[in-house]
């Protein structure tokens, strides 16, 4: 099957459903003739101009407010914040209003419309450029939530998300966006609420999020060759949250591990562990363990940065006295 | 660009749709005034803001717009949804929290909805709704139509980012929206004056390159002629428009609110006079455009569509609590 | 002991601290010569005037950046969103400014800023005017996260709130403004992190938030009855959490559930659920069980709204059923 | 209220002035060359947006601040964060990543802190800037102090929400808060012509209520002129002022970034001629304010600030990892 990277596969996804369906849009800025920061919309442009790639102000609250009208009457918005930080500006916009119209109105408007942005730590991208936030979706009703971990999930998700009638938050990390992947030819959608077992083991089951999953799949293959055997699960989508998927692994290892990179208090880790013990705690042989980001904000110099996060070594070594558990 | 207040075309407008706009804001404000009955009666159990005093404003632009055209609006929003065609049947319905309220008493007072007419709702928070009515008119540029985005909001909304972040992109895109500015003069409590130097908003419209214009918002024919002109060039595509109504709430900012002190009694009996319907039924007689009797036969019309309207909110059905959670998406 | 209501005894503790204090200034909508919406200052303006009780524009994010900036300038903000629910437009600069700031700077510019506002579903305030939304500020580095459910600790903590020099959230719930309570005529202060045992009990034990502490309090007396004797923990702040309160109490009942009037995922009962499993594993007899308000956006109408929230009832039976597991 | 471009006033700056505004203008060019240099090397990790160009602005308007006066900024902070006071080798440092920055290696090329000397810090999201230099100036204005609150943003700001409330703010509290606009006509790639019918930024003061005023932003002197009446405004308790600054950035949005497509190389070209260091040589020269070995003088004198300033940094320590966490809140 061929290879593309990832940001290649998802902008072959949103190429192919503007192809089909002139009422999508995408706002941004400098997703235009530049083509994204990212290289999201590259080439685009040329194809359907400046009504379907609009260059926008510098005014996230004002054109995701925008773009929450347009979905109310009949187009599907396709918002490219460039780094999932500039998102919250808007945040008012979103939870009071794109999140609620359809439950407001009864179901009598729809509300497609689809916001990506970057998120992730590294890079000495600092505080501003660094974000992860999903948490704040997964917690309100309203909204899915998609984090993509490989080409063929990017481009298959993508496409979901924009056929969705609902608020999507299709969310990539940097680290990922220029990873190579499998992608056929042929047409092909993801569905919402599927998580996806990476790696299948015996003594401990991994969940892993964004850019955790190469790490936890890294200290999965380490661990290998000290004969523990890790099952790494990749959720896809934390909102719906597939844990019918993590209950089966959980049943058979007895042991979960939440790997995250954003912060721990009430975050995904907290919900997924919550979760395994409210529907399987006779499974559980010992605690659910989370691994998440220092609590800090991010800073910029590597020594700093590098220490904020877990990386494959901490992660090994979770699962270890996880397993010694 | 900016327009002093425009002076009222007597002439301009026929017998027919001068007495529609008199039935209109009389319907409007006999709906009002039952709500603040039924209110007083605690027959509401959440917040009201009436739009008694204002109803020049909603009735002189909407009766420039089709089913397919789209409002949006505030808080203050039941005359928006009646003279976009909301019957108020469902409007005291929907305040009294039954199932057959136009947002089938998911909403209440700030939160009305009837998509079916083009009324794309009304917020409780300020600001969103202009940045909605932007989004509803690229929509309808986008599909190539020829549909009209309105959107109504307050004097307290000016300051708002939103008022700068959502006209400026109707401008630079050159977008069907008409940006409706109620100016009472107060939010809550809070002098316009006292929040802004410079209180003329329709001036604003300079520095974001589209019209603004000024009219009296408590002269019917005045906001009718204005907002027809609005109108016609957001059909046309020639752009949006920035139209304040400069008008009055004369009851207090919601039912059950003092209304003491931060305004005198003499600027509310001022306004009072000037009363939009009072003035506008003298001037239809003075133009020789009504009769007395065409008049009263109105006035006698819309006391039976409000006796009728509030019989059918007092015996409409309460929801069913097990639809408490639908609809909050649409796939599943 | 006098008694007095929780919303004058709050207020009686923002008037003892401006009067020590000149730096300290009040911004909201209506808080001047109005004396607030849910009256938090009236009275005030007589005394101090416009400038330190400063009536705004409708301009949440703009006045909640501008009082980061003071904050950092040597002066003391407290804003009074009113209805919390306002704050969301300010969530930009909150995140990004105001809980950031003194990390990024190393700790030379402080940010003794307060951040007040109602919170809670009832009275058909519909689902502008409902929120609660504690979970985002504690899911995030920087803040302090309280909520008082007395009349004692609304003033003792507002007190420590605005002498604090971090960010803090200080929520009210609708439901509690009018209640009474004992407050003595000395000055207190109550600190952060030190939950409360409302009930003492050998059963289960439940931890309750914001106005569920009450409902709560009441299924436990109603239980008694029954023979069942429920702890009832009210954590008063939720960032920073007290868990050691939480753990000697389940150390003691083996069963715990969280009672909390906002959304489940990733939630404040996600987090107690997993730091309990996290840090008394052992102790569990059973899973710990959360109940929340159901997913979705707030209704006006009663029946509609009724049906969202737990009540004394729901409780009483979770309790019932949690003991029985 | 608004003025035409200020004529510079020739004889206005005294030599030893004039030699200052030359010396800092260079300064802040050459820490940026070296900047420049360094990331292409790989020595910065993270993000560089020179301010190359744009030097005669922040140069203008610090010369007339006080340590205790405060200074916010935006992305493009390199030369704020010099003018106000912080030295080179703590900003090479920071972009280094190094435990001697200013942000101590947490912040870099966006987020440069030193309150010791009224940097209150610059910020990698677009507005904020604008919102918290507000606060400062209420901060100032309430503890009854003389103190001068500055903000510099670039023209992509103005079309951001915080623009409008900020200025609003500012103006109606009448706050010592001095709102620099740098016009250099584009954000990133996007010409602030196609996102703003109407560029003029200074003319929006109007609306507000304050005195917007429009400088050649290439002129030193211009902007030295300016912002002195700006500053005496403001410390005399006048309130604010908005000062727009017309310039131009010659390199790249940042560093490693491509340049083409969005500009002309001819525009970009014309820009270099009206070089403001070079241009303000010149005239020194011609208006007998400086000799020529006067000026080799003060370019020797930086060159040898800068070399210095780069082995500080290059032989600066790390940040030890075992502070990643220190300073989240004050108290614990
Ligand atoms: C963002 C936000 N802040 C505060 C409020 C509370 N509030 C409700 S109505 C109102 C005043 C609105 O005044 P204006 O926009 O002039 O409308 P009017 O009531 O005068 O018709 C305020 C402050 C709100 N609804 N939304
Ligand atoms: C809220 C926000 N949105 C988007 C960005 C990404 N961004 C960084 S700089 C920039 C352009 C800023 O242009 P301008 O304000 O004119 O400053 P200049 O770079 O021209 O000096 C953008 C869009 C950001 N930093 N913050
Ligand atoms: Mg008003
Ligand atoms: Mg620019």
């Amino acid at each position: 099957m061929r290879e593309m990277t990832y940001t290649n596969a998802a902008r072959e996804g949103l190429a192919e459903e503007m192809a089909l369906d002139p009422t999508i849009f995408v706002v941004g800025e400098g997703i235009g003739e530049r083509g994204g920061n990212f290289n999201t919309t590259l080439g685009l442009y040329e194809q359907y101009g400046p009504e379907r790639l609009r260059d926008t102000p510098i005014a996230e609250r004002g054109f995701v407010g925008m773009c929450t009208g347009a979905a109310m009457t009949g187009t599907r918005p396709v918002v490219d914040f460039m780094f999932l930080d500039f998102i919250l500006d808007a945040l008012g916009e979103l939870i009071n209003q794109t999140a609620k119209i359809q439950y407001m109105s009864s179901g009598r408007l729809k509300m497609p419309i689809t916001l990506r942005g970057c998120i992730g730590i590294g890079g000495s991208a600092a505080t501003h450029h660094s974000g992860n936030y999903y948490p704040i979706f997964a917690h309100l009703p309203g909204f899915r939530v998609v984090i993509p971990t490989t080409p063929y999930d990017a481009k298959g998700l993508l496409k979901t998300a924009i056929r969705s009638d609902d608020p999507v938050l299709f969310l990539e990390h940097k680290s990922l966006l220029n990873t190579k992947g499998a992608v056929p030819e042929e047409e092909y959608f993801i569905p919402f609420g599927e998580a996806r077992v990476r790696r299948t083991g015996s003594d401990v089951s991994v969940v892993a999020v964004a850019s955790m999953v190469n790490k936890a799949l890294e200290a999965a293959e380490k661990l290998a060759d000290e004969g523990i055997s890790v099952e790494v699960i990749d959720p896809r989508t934390i909102a719906p949250l597939d844990m019918n998927t993590i209950l089966e692994s959980v049943h058979k290892t007895g042991r979960l591990l939440v790997v995250d990179e954003d912060y721990a208090p009430c975050g995904i880790g907290a919900e997924i562990a919550t979760q395994m013990m409210e529907q399987g705690f006779d499974d559980l042989d010992a605690p659910v363990r989370r691994m998440n980001a220092a609590f800090a904000p991010v800073p910029y110099s590597q020594p700093l940065e590098t220490a904020l996060v877990p990386n494959v070594e901490t992660i090994a070594t979770a699962i270890r006295n996880l397993r010694a558990e | 660009m900016t327009l002093d207040i425009a002076s009222p075309e007597r002439t301009a407008i026929a017998p027919d749709a001068a007495h529609a706009l008199y039935r209109e804001m009389l319907r409007i404000r006999r709906c009002e005034e039952q709500l603040v009955r039924s209110y007083a009666q605690g027959l509401i159990p959440g917040a009201c803001h009436t739009y008694i005093g204002e109803e020049a404003v909603a009735t002189g632009v909407c009766a420039h717009l089709r089913p397919d055209d789209t409002v949006l609006s505030t808080h203050r929003g039941h005359g928006h949804a009646l003279a976009k065609g909301v019957p108020a049947r469902e409007v005291i319905a929907e305040l009294f929290g039954r199932a057959t309220g136009c947002s089938q008493g998911r909403g209440g007072s700030m939160h009305l909805f009837k998509p079916e007419v083009g009324m794309l709702g009304t917020s409780g928070i300020v600001g969103p709704s202009i940045l909605m009515a932007t989004g509803a008119g690229y929509s309808f540029k986008l599909t190539r139509t020829d549909r009209v985005s309105v959107v109504f909001f307050g004097d307290g909304a000016v300051n708002n980012g939103a008022f700068h972040e959502g006209i400026n992109m109707a401008a630079i895109w050159n977008l069907p929206v008409i940006f409706v500015c109620e100016n009472n003069m107060y939010a809550t409590e809070v002098a316009f004056a006292s929040v802004a130097r410079n209180t003329n908003v329709a001036e604003r419209g300079y520095v974001y390159g589209l019209p603004g214009i000024a009219v009296d918002g408590n002269d019917v024919a005045a906001v009718y002629t204005a907002a027809g002109e609005a109108v016609r060039r957001a059909r046309a595509g020639e752009g949006p428009t920035l139209l304040e109504c400069r008008t009055y709430r004369t009851r207090a900012h919601s039912e059950g609110m003092r209304d003491v002190g931060y305004r005198t009694k003499e600027e509310v009996d001022e306004w009072k006079r000037r009363d939009p319907i009072e003035s506008y039924r003298t001037r239809l007689i003075a133009d020789e455009l009504a009769t007395d009797d065409d008049l009263r036969g109105i006035e006698d019309e819309i006391a039976a569509v409000i006796a009728e309207a509030l019989d059918f909110a007092t015996h409409s059905p309460w929801p069913d609590a097990a639809t408490a959670t639908a609809h909050v998406y649409s796939t599943t």
